[in-house]
């Protein structure tokens, strides 16, 4: 059934609040009334309850079914999690409250903190950045201050062409311009490429690890001393942390600076594209010019370090601020309940599982499906196959995903990494159940046999039994409607 | 471990079919110098979930909880009193465990809200278009400006000395690598009162400048009519950007919009989201059509399927990072979705009757709240004309006097100090916001503790 | 998509909760140890939350649309209420917890009862009655109770024959002989007929007003004053109290005893089928025997009175207890958030808004439905139907009734009550808006339309859009399987 | 009023179509006496949200909850972890606001949990079938003794002293009236060890004794063997009805099944529920086969659809009160319907692995309790064979005990004289139990805290 808008149901004459009478005063607005109609409908408390119920009935997520999501980790997240976000100590204290009256706030940043460095052997960490992109852009701006600290602007950041589409745009947005390195015949960046082109005017390697194809980069040690060594830095894309978190230290690894998703890697919920965490772990060499605020502890007691103390040197290569208030902490609290309940021994579990199910989908289907890069050995958290199989059978990679929805599965992604043509890159997590994956590696090969066996072509009209058949996209964006207009 | 299905009889099975003889096998890829033998050291092991909930009690009860105390905080954050269902809403499993919404034909749920969502921003704001959210109002304001220089291709921004000096801070940071030039003014006690801000705002437009900036009401709790600083930027071909950190106000006061602002950026928590400690927020960014495809972060717009039924999807996407890359309108990825999904269902249930009704009990709380806190002897109203926050010159350092009262169990408000450390002039001055939540007896506590402290 | 059983996809080696290893101890069960296998699956949580959620989505509730079942007062259930009652204070105290660490949940329960004795004109309330029946069943109990202290044995209880079946069950429950009293055609209680059958074996009459028929019991005042002047009392089942709360107080109309089921007139949520909670008021000739535990205030202290002060005289007479503890908590919170959010105005726009909205539909349908008691003025909080209109069609009022469900709405209450052939018992509430009931009247015509038209055949296989078809009863009850073979 | 959607202008519209000229025409049949002219005097009208939450928030902080203390109390309730998962999922909004399963077409998921549900439990008690839940254990044990009647037109039941009291007298209440004969063992602190009093209550069993109920563990904790009693109960044509208030002690302890009982009556608040301040709970009723058809409550059984596929209806209600009348084996309607949704949701989470570590960790918590309170002094241990629970003899009153170390900040335990008042014997007889909830700190704070009160 449909669900009508809001502004179709709704009316400006109800309201499903109640509020005291505003006591008579006397204006201090000098005047400056809003008098026109606003355009704002209102509903009573039940038919509001029915609007967003049924609404949220038109929607697939990970408490439906499996949502192999790849580059996203989808994993389970912990309701136990959401309950202590929501603890009024937490998620009802302002930002601004003196230092004294929120204590507990800052030392869960803290301990979080502390977990993150530990976990990944860097000696410090920025909680601030918003999300994954955020997190990139606060790296960036720690590299850019460390070049300018020594006086050395420096011009351009390589990165892989397989690197998400936020790398490159995030090098661009705070002001460098961007060179591709290829990736090579293993679906590895192309080492010596990358060697090649250091220089002077190098100013970071951006390189996610592993990589979008799924892969470990062998030789990030190796390039990163070499990059080290030619005055630049190495920015790891920390969104496929999931693969190694608990088993491997990216600062084993000699990265400088790496993002960490919190809503993949610690399992904040995605509610439908946010809100995101993005705390950047940063080396001895880049810890100087890490943003502010940040919480440091003295003796038991917590302290924020905010503007008010720019000069003191603790923080006096500090690049600044991004953006109000002191990060997302919602998200630290969620995070903070997931590694508590994994510790040590769990998380390392974490990505062993996680490795386990994307190796066990890889080998039950590689068979059926072409994997680019399936020969040169495991993969990690991702098992990514191409459209080669597809060829001359009229389908598209757009098809299979259609087509999974079909069989109650939330599509792989897909067309990304854009290294492998039609690629579909899919992400199990590790709170996939085997019975779960098996489920999935029946519907898959069931599509791809048909598919390859010409039995396909109702696959390019699906999904046929979803709340929307495909919809037009180019009209959308021909002739944007972004606002209701009745 | 209570998440994870896999059974040692099923990790034994899925090793055989992958050809490994242990997980080892897997990681391979790793260099010697960087494999563990073991769990990462110096970290404890999995706890039990009533072990983590204990200890994580333990941290929130350390916190005073603003609903707990008599509360006077704003600057940038607002308590307002959410309705349950807004929660009771976003937990269903379906909105709070999917994501970005790229496979349209299984999330019409969250693709319609964002519409809905993207129409009351939008006439909140009194804009044509808002998008469908963004990290928070300071990540927002810094965005308009990169926004306002790719449409006028100018490099300066003029910048009111009543925007909230952490989103000025936000901006200069990246400003400073990116180029952009910022001309911030500089609040003075003196200076507060916004028709001589404005002036001084206007005077410094030039043809070199892409924008201006102006919160309204700003951080000072000033509420001003902004009618001829749009008329001043748009006779010298700049954008003027509007910063509203409380959008109840706009249930009483006329929108930027309809003062003529060109872009409106936003902080969203005063509706559904809550305090959070400062995040998750919710960053609100609208602007008029004819810039809609210089505006960063994600839209949803309307179209048909397949069988002509109405539906929505994400669009306008060649402006975004994943496609567009290095050329992309900003490298923003994630947006605030359940945060835009909790305020648009706490829009829902007020209307605009019951905003209207928010807003104007909001404003008599804090008229209350003036008349009472100015008449402490000593105490000197600065905010003449304000919507729900004001500030006053206290006889004795303000960030002092809000330690103490904290003391006293009173959340009494946010010293200026706090927010401009580097300008002692303000040093004395304390904000106070009183929203709905604010009873009388409330207010009595403050005069009460504020009395005391004052007279110190 | 179908959800397997637990048992099929659960296995009894996986858990989804992890605890402290329990210390080594000697143990103290003298060898009592369970040793074989139970047969309980367990499942990680993200599998036990996808099979409850994907289990939920196969359910129909209030929060998806219009219910509209007769007798039950499917109200909005108000979030707020749901949030009250899980404040630790009240959700996580001990029934036998020293008094003085329970002030505040006595004062809550001492406070629902003032309002409910406020609410009815009626001086006692008896708060620990489990659901309405167990309501019944307490007010059944004080009369026999009554009588007994008066030395009056009396066997007979006369019950209309429109009585909800707890009514005569209950009597019966608890050793009273049941005689049926009919109704008049004008489906009220035929007064003559019962004030003939009071004599000296009659113990009480159970009525209820407004019946079952939807209909207020005018002579209810009449029948009380003459069944208290043949020495017996009224018991009155408050079932459907939604109709004339804060409107009618039943202490008006000469009852003795009433329960009040929380779960429909103060919209506590049924739950797919409980828990309940039925607060019985009584007369002032009834007080003095109304159970133990409850409630009294002392200089603003609160004190449960058990049974440890039986001998003291203020209770000396009660009856006795009905269950364990104090009674329904978690629903004295709901129904005292709602009531405390609707006060006195609202209560009574309740009560409004629930006969305005009965009589709408009522008046929109009954050119096409047959409507048997629709002629003899307004309704109450329910427009009765019956199947005469669908005499020679084929089609009986299931088929009404399965019909709607294809059109997005629950079903209204079937074949109760007995006194009409093939009732169709429609209550709206006060929660639904103008524009449900018109959909709902939309939906109802073009149904009603088809049957008589002959265009109905399709509905004798209804429903079609469900997740399941009709189901097979029949088999069910000869064969029963109960429990999970596998 | 913002739950009701209806407008004035709606009203006025709806009131034309029914011809009305106001709303009092609705209300004709109410006879003159009765009519109010507007709402019931002397009640407040309504409120907002916000005073309603600070009202009842109010009310909740009075209390002292037991999350927040040492807590140590059971007697037929018990504090467990109940996991984050079961409360958010039975807030799913299809399962709280749905009805009675009577159109099973649409309720298939209140169906398929009760049929979980029902062989969950039948399962942990050890016996073929079990209903789909009751209002609580002690009006369970009260219909158990009516069924058994049904079954045995016997008039007597003999019930030994370890039950609960509370059940008891709710069992007297009604058996005063319809006429079953009870006959009661009294408990005594030298009766209480179980062999000796089911060796009484052996004794009792006669040609008309309809049933025998005992708990197990009883009220004072001990853990019993009832093989021998089943047996003799058997031998006399009798039933044994076994009550178990504490069902996590079924994942250590041998089944009332495994014993021989012929019905299992529960109380099932353990698993999922929480304590509530005694309601709502959540009652168990469970028997063989064979007696089903005189089982009271709800059941819920597997079927077919028209197209073939497997379903669940209500099933054998041709034994309940809205078919029979006054003929049904019950006058029970309400059943505790998402009670049993929470027990079986905790259950899927612990699972036979996790429910049998559970009891284990119960069982260690409450073995080393009794050790430490009982080398207090004074103090001595009455129950050798318990699971979770026992009772100690203190030199002092219990109830004075309780009180002070509740005053002291520690919730710890029951004092027999609670429940049985006219017991002076027991007056100084504490009940202490110990879940997984108790850590070894709690321990320490009863040790001291009791140590403290004996020694006044």
């Amino acid at each position: 059934l449909e669900e009508p808008l809001i502004f179709e149901i709704g009316s400006t004459d109800v309201t499903g609040v109640d509020l005291e009478d505003a006591p008579a005063h006397a204006s201090r607005l000098g005047g400056l009334t809003r008098e026109a109609a606003i355009g704002l409908p209102g509903l009573a408390e039940g038919e509001a309850v029915r609007h967003y119920t049924r609404l949220s009935r038109q929607n697939y997520g990970i408490d439906l079914g499996f949502f192999p999501l790849g580059s996203c980790t989808m994993k389970h997240n912990p309701r136990l999690n959401e309950k202590m976000a929501r603890l009024p100590g937490f998620a009802d204290v302002h930002p601004l409250q003196p230092q004294d009256s929120v204590q507990g706030a800052l030392e869960l940043i803290h301990s979080l903190a502390e977990w993150l460095k530990t976990l990944t052997n860097m000696p410090a960490v920025a909680m601030t950045p918003k999300a994954g992109a955020h997190g990139e852009l606060c790296g960036m701006l720690a590299i850019r201050a460390a070049h300018e600290a020594k006086g050395d602007a420096r011009a351009v950041v390589l990165v892989p062409e397989s690197a998400h589409g936020t790398n490159p745009a995030t090098a661009a947005f705070c002001g460098y311009s961007v060179e591709s390195i290829p990736a090579n015949a293993r679906g590895r960046v192309d080492t010596d490429a990358l060697l090649a082109r250091l220089g002077p005017d190098v100013a970071a390697v951006m390189i996610t690890n592993p990589n979008t194809c799924g892969l470990f980069e062998p030789d990030l040690k190796r390039i990163a001393d070499a990059v080290n060594a030619a005055g630049a830095y190495v920015y790891c894309d920390g969104a496929n942390f999931n693969a190694i978190v608990g088993r491997v230290r990216p600062g084993d690894l000699g990265v400088d600076a790496m993002h960490i998703n919190l809503h993949k890697t610690f399992s904040t919920p995605h509610g439908g594209g946010g809100p995101g965490s993005g705390p950047v772990v940063f080396s001895e060499a880049l810890a100087p010019f890490a943003p502010l605020p940040f919480v440091v502890e003295q003796e038991g007691r917590f302290h924020l370090v905010e503007e008010e103390s720019a000069s003191a040197e603790d923080h006096g290569q500090s690049f600044g601020r991004l953006s109000a208030f002191h990060g997302q902490m919602g998200m630290f609290v969620r995070a903070l309940a997931y590694i508590l309940s994994h510790g040590a021994d769990g998380l390392r579990q974490v990505s062993e599982d996680a490795v386990l199910n994307a190796n066990y989908l890889l080998r039950s289907l590689d068979d059926l499906m072409t994997a680019p890069f399936g020969g040169t050995g495991p993969c990690m958290h991702e098992a990514l196959f191409d459209d080669s199989f597809l060829k001359d059978t009229g389908l598209t990679t757009i098809d299979m995903a259609k087509a999974l929805i079909d069989e109650g599965f939330h599509p792989m992604t897909m067309y990304f990494p854009l290294v492998v043509h039609g690629a579909m890159l899919i992400e199990p997590t590790e709170t996939e159940s085997k019975a779960r994956l098996d489920q999935f590696i029946t519907a898959m090969r069931a599509i791809a046999t048909a598919a390859t066996n010409g039995e396909g072509e109702r696959f390019a009209t699906a999904p046929h039994y979803a709340p929307r058949s495909r919809l037009d996209e180019t009209r959308a964006a021909r002739q944007p409607v972004l606002s209701w207009q009745g | 471990m209570r998440y994870l299905p896999l059974t040692p009889d099923d990790r034994a099975a899925m090793l055989a079919k992958v050809g490994a003889a242990s997980i080892d096998d897997l990681f391979v890829d790793v260099p010697a110098g960087a494999r563990l033998a073991g769990p990462i050291p110096g970290l404890p092991n999995h706890q039990p979930e009533m072990l983590v909930e204990r200890e994580l009690t333990r941290m929130a009860a350390k916190n005073m909880a603003a609903g707990a105390y008599p509360f006077f905080l704003g600057a940038g954050a607002y308590r307002h009193h959410v309705p349950a269902s807004v929660d009771h809403l976003i937990q269903r499993g379906e909105f709070l465990t999917s994501y970005t919404p790229y496979q349209p034909e299984i999330a019409q749920g969250t693709l319609q809200y964002l519409f809905e969502f993207q129409t009351q921003v939008a006439r909140l704001l009194g804009m044509e278009v808002a998008n469908a959210s963004m990290y928070d109002g300071s990540t927002a304001m810094t965005e308009a400006i990169f926004m306002a220089r790719r449409i006028t291709k100018r490099p300066k921004t003029v910048i009111s000395c009543g925007v909230h000096p952490q989103y000025l801070r936000a901006a200069e940071t990246l400003c400073h690598f990116t180029g952009d030039e910022l001309v911030m003014g500089v609040p003075t006690i003196c200076c507060t009162p916004p028709t001589e801000d404005l002036a001084d705002v206007i005077a410094q437009i030039d043809d070199q400048t892409s924008a201006v900036i102006v919160q309204n009401p700003d951080c000072f709790g000033h509420v001003a009519d902004l009618t001829e600083l749009a008329a001043a930027c748009h006779a010298k071909g700049a954008l003027l950007i509007v910063v509203v950190t409380e959008v109840v106000s706009l249930g009483l006061i006329k929108s930027p919009g309809e003062m003529g602002a060109d872009i409106v950026v936003g902080e969203g928590q005063s509706l559904g989201v809550g305090l959070q400690f400062g995040g998750p927020h919710l960053g609100l960014f609208a602007c008029n059509s004819k810039h809609v495809r210089q505006m960063p972060g994600r839209l949803c717009g309307e179209t048909v399927d397949a069988d002509g039924r109405r539906g929505f999807v994400l669009t306008l996407s060649t402006r975004e990072q994943h496609i567009r890359r290095e050329k992309a309108t900003s490298n923003i990825c994630t947006n605030s979705g359940l945060m835009s999904l909790a305020f648009s269902i706490h829009m829902t249930l007020l209307g605009e009757k019951g905003l209207r009704q928010l807003a104007a009990l909001n404003h008599a709380r804090a008229c209350e709240t003036a008349e009472r806190v100015s008449a402490i002897p000593g105490v000197k109203l600065l905010t003449e004309r304000f919507f729900n926050e004001f500030a006053v010159q206290l006889p004795v350092p303000a960030r002092a006097a809000v330690r103490d009262m904290a003391e006293m169990g009173v959340l009494g408000g946010v010293s200026a100090e706090r927010l401009w450390p580097d300008l002692p002039d303000l040093a004395n001055v304390l904000l106070i916001t009183a929203t709905e939540t604010v009873s009388p007896a409330d207010i009595d506590a403050l005069v009460r503790a504020l009395t005391e402290v004052v007279s110190k």
